[in-house]
């Protein structure tokens, strides 16, 4: 019986939202995965912030070609109908609504939509990216995060601590226990771990659950976590 | 993906009344022709779309393309920077007529509004038309010492350009200086129908040569052999 | 002895002025004959704001390509080196400072550098194009114009009564009897006809002809006006 | 017209102390090392150029190229969206020790200061960074019911850039994603310097695959085979 859901498997959930044919950011790190586990026979288009449309694997290793890069400076490759151009187009994609859907990881995610996604406070050198143009503009921006923090604290919560990304940006969150919409201020139960209870994912989360219709199941297959 | 529509009726068939449309081209040289006609076809069979804003550079020549669309009294506005042309009598006899509304931009800030627009860039501060009765009642600032009047960026329901090549995705090249406002209306509408010289397949264009990426792009159809509007004016043609 | 230049003369003298490899964008019309008079070895870039580069001459007639055409709508060709880009590029190029020169023609131009020179009042359709675009950011806007109206009166005054193109941008004025700099908010004499006396120049011009150096000779080659 | 340099040290002779300088590339992509190098050269040899302000995306990556400015001492303040890297490790000890200036600016509003620098637009406005630690003292205003930031627009005294293919009258093309910030900085300097894998004469690129046309560039200089940043690292190279 699943206790929670694996990285794979939360981007797994995450990846059965996407519809064929959508423009598509994925943040750095974790959300990368989500482009491993499209169902079949959708194909999205991903956008990378440094300059392409439609890129996709990289090629074998030692022959990689380090002018083509995604955003986490990782070697891709093209499929058929790629496009490259530059940062402000690029970013005009981005701020201009271009894009159906943005998946991002979070520090953070308050139920009135603020998501707290690039510092964990004011120590070290800080860096920002291309993190806060993503919560903006793009039609749908969704999280993609474990439900708690390393040492069990809610990372959904009722107003963010750490500095923010973006205000009010985020409209649904997948974590490794439920799938939760972000609507009018407020933290929406849409699915859960079978076996977890409604008041166990209650405590795990730092603000209300608020219930609107039947809540789903969240049945992924297992899935290896590389 | 596939976003090519099998005819030309097909591709305006979602614009409506009261529509924005945004239509590429300066000039004669880079107007989507064959989808301005498509239009006047729809509405001559059907009384739609009609009232509509059209946002171009100009007021049309002769009596075909955009300057056929404002005599059907289709056009409610126009905004544009230069409505003179050849044969600009469409557009001046309805305009000192009152019968149609004229918003004048200047060129380059008509070209920026728009690609605020598709940018998400709501503002910007120009020194264009600083000082003069076409910055009346826009917001003036100061920067460095030197005035720039505020515009707002310029968006559209629909956007119809001319491109040479698209492939299904949408990707699409142009042809010389036919390319002018296309790419950037195609950034700035919610939906942007490009009729295309050649339709090929995705992986077809050299992804260093495609000037509009294909998010920008909704739907495209083929128009093999189009007709340039300076031939078309010389040989006296009128539409339909 | 000429009594006042021609058309093609006032363009030849602005020729001059255009160094070698110079970006510069001569307006519709009158303007566009300055290309035609570069001096020999001087080869400038010309640029129009429909989105080209380095064009040149038309190709016969008949053989037009309706697509490859000037701010005026008149088919042109291209030089090596020529480049094709958008509007927003086109006018990047015009705002951000990166032209040279710009060259103009003028309904009046004032003492204060101001130009009047897209619309003769409120009657008719107005119509603007680029001409406010191209008085702000070209490193030198120069005008070339008859010294007087057709009726006589005067196009460089104290201040401009017909609507404004821009305020204080114009630098130098090429007529058709002078060479006249605008500076500090004063018409400075540089050039004027040999045969025309400063207090006969002086009573066609509107506003006060200042001295500053010595007032060179306005010499200029015959010229056919076609 | 020939733009062209005979040598990398001829390209950067004329970066004077207190310089901004804009440095192409994100990451190692489309990184103009050589260019970098040539000035590190010059620096240890006369001890100019420095207290250089930088505008790259990031902060450098080992030691070489922008690190390596870094490392010599040559940098007053960066600015710069993400500096982080595989090994951040000279950028942050200097930023620690409070030996370097820092200016945080997001990723799409980096790039579009500097075009808006290029463009001759001294401000513009966006979403990103509302309501955000790094929109601090910056002007918001609202347009249709929506928060924006006032943004200005960022030039530099010199672009150093990457290009693939340049004409001596300065047009350029890119590599694939190398483009990133190397068009808009070209846009944005006083002088740009371009070094390209290959030099050619007018003529010899298509004037409809131009990417940067050479109005944006004032020298250019051929670097066969540049360096990439990645190799460099995994090799464990520094510079010199």
């Amino acid at each position: 019986m699943t206790l929670k859901l694996s990285n794979a498997q939360i981007a797994w959930r995450a990846a059965q939202d996407i519809a064929d044919g959508a423009y598509v950011n994925l943040g750095i790190g974790f959300p990368e995965m989500v482009a491993q586990y499209q169902p079949p026979g959708r194909h999205a288009i991903f956008h990378t912030e440094n300059g392409i449309l439609n890129f996709g694997e990289a090629p074998e290793k030692g022959s990689e070609d380090w002018d083509l890069i995604n955003a986490g400076k990782k070697a891709v490759g093209l499929k058929p109908g790629a496009a490259f151009f530059h940062h402000a187009d690029s970013f005009a994609m981005v701020r201009g609504g271009h894009l159906d859907v943005a998946i991002l990881g979070a520090y953070q995610v308050a139920e009135n939509g603020d998501l707290a996604n690039w510092s964990t406070g004011p120590k070290g050198v800080p860096a920002v990216g291309g993190a806060m143009d993503l919560v903006h503009g793009a039609k749908r921006v969704a999280v993609i995060t474990d439900h708690v923090t390393k040492d069990g604290k809610p990372k959904l919560v009722k107003r963010c601590t750490l500095p923010l990304t973006g205000v009010g940006c985020v409209t649904r969150v997948y974590t490794s226990l439920a799938v939760i919409d972000i609507q009018d201020g407020h933290f929406v139960l849409r699915e859960k771990l079978a076996a977890l209870s409604l008041e166990d994912l209650q405590a795990q989360t730092g603000a209300t659950l608020h219930l609107s219709g039947p809540i789903g199941d969240l049945v992924i297959p297992e899935l290896s976590d590389d | 993906m596939d976003k090519a529509f099998a005819s030309l009726s097909g591709a305006v068939a979602g614009i409506e009344d009261g529509a924005t449309v945004m239509i590429g081209g300066f000039g004669g040289s880079g107007a989507p022709i064959e989808l301005t006609h498509a239009m006047i076809d729809r509405f001559l069979a059907t009384g739609s779309p009609r009232n509509l804003t059209i946002v171009n550079n100009n007021a049309g020549n002769g009596h075909v393309g955009l300057a056929a669309l404002i005599e059907h009294g289709m056009v409610k506005k126009l905004i544009c920077s230069f409505p003179r042309s050849a044969d600009p009598r469409v557009f001046t006899e309805k305009y000192l007529a009152r019968e149609i509304e004229l918003e004048l931009v200047p060129q380059g800030t008509l070209a920026e509004r728009i690609r605020a627009g598709g940018a998400g860039i709501p503002a910007f501060y120009t020194p264009t038309a600083y000082g003069t009765e076409l910055a009346n009642g826009k917001v003036i600032a100061t920067f460095d010492g030197r005035y720039y009047v505020q515009e707002r960026w310029l968006k559209a329901d629909f956007a119809l350009v001319k491109a040479h090549m698209g492939d299904r995705h949408g990707n699409l090249t142009y042809n010389k200086a036919a390319r002018n406002f296309n790419p950037l209306m195609c950034m700035a509408a919610v939906v942007t129908i490009a009729q295309v010289s050649r339709l090929v397949e995705p992986g077809a264009l050299d992804p260093e040569h495609i000037i509009t990426p294909g998010i920008f792009v909704q739907g495209l159809v083929e128009v093999a052999d189009p007709q340039q509007e300076e031939l078309l004016n010389r040989a006296g043609a009128q539409y339909p």
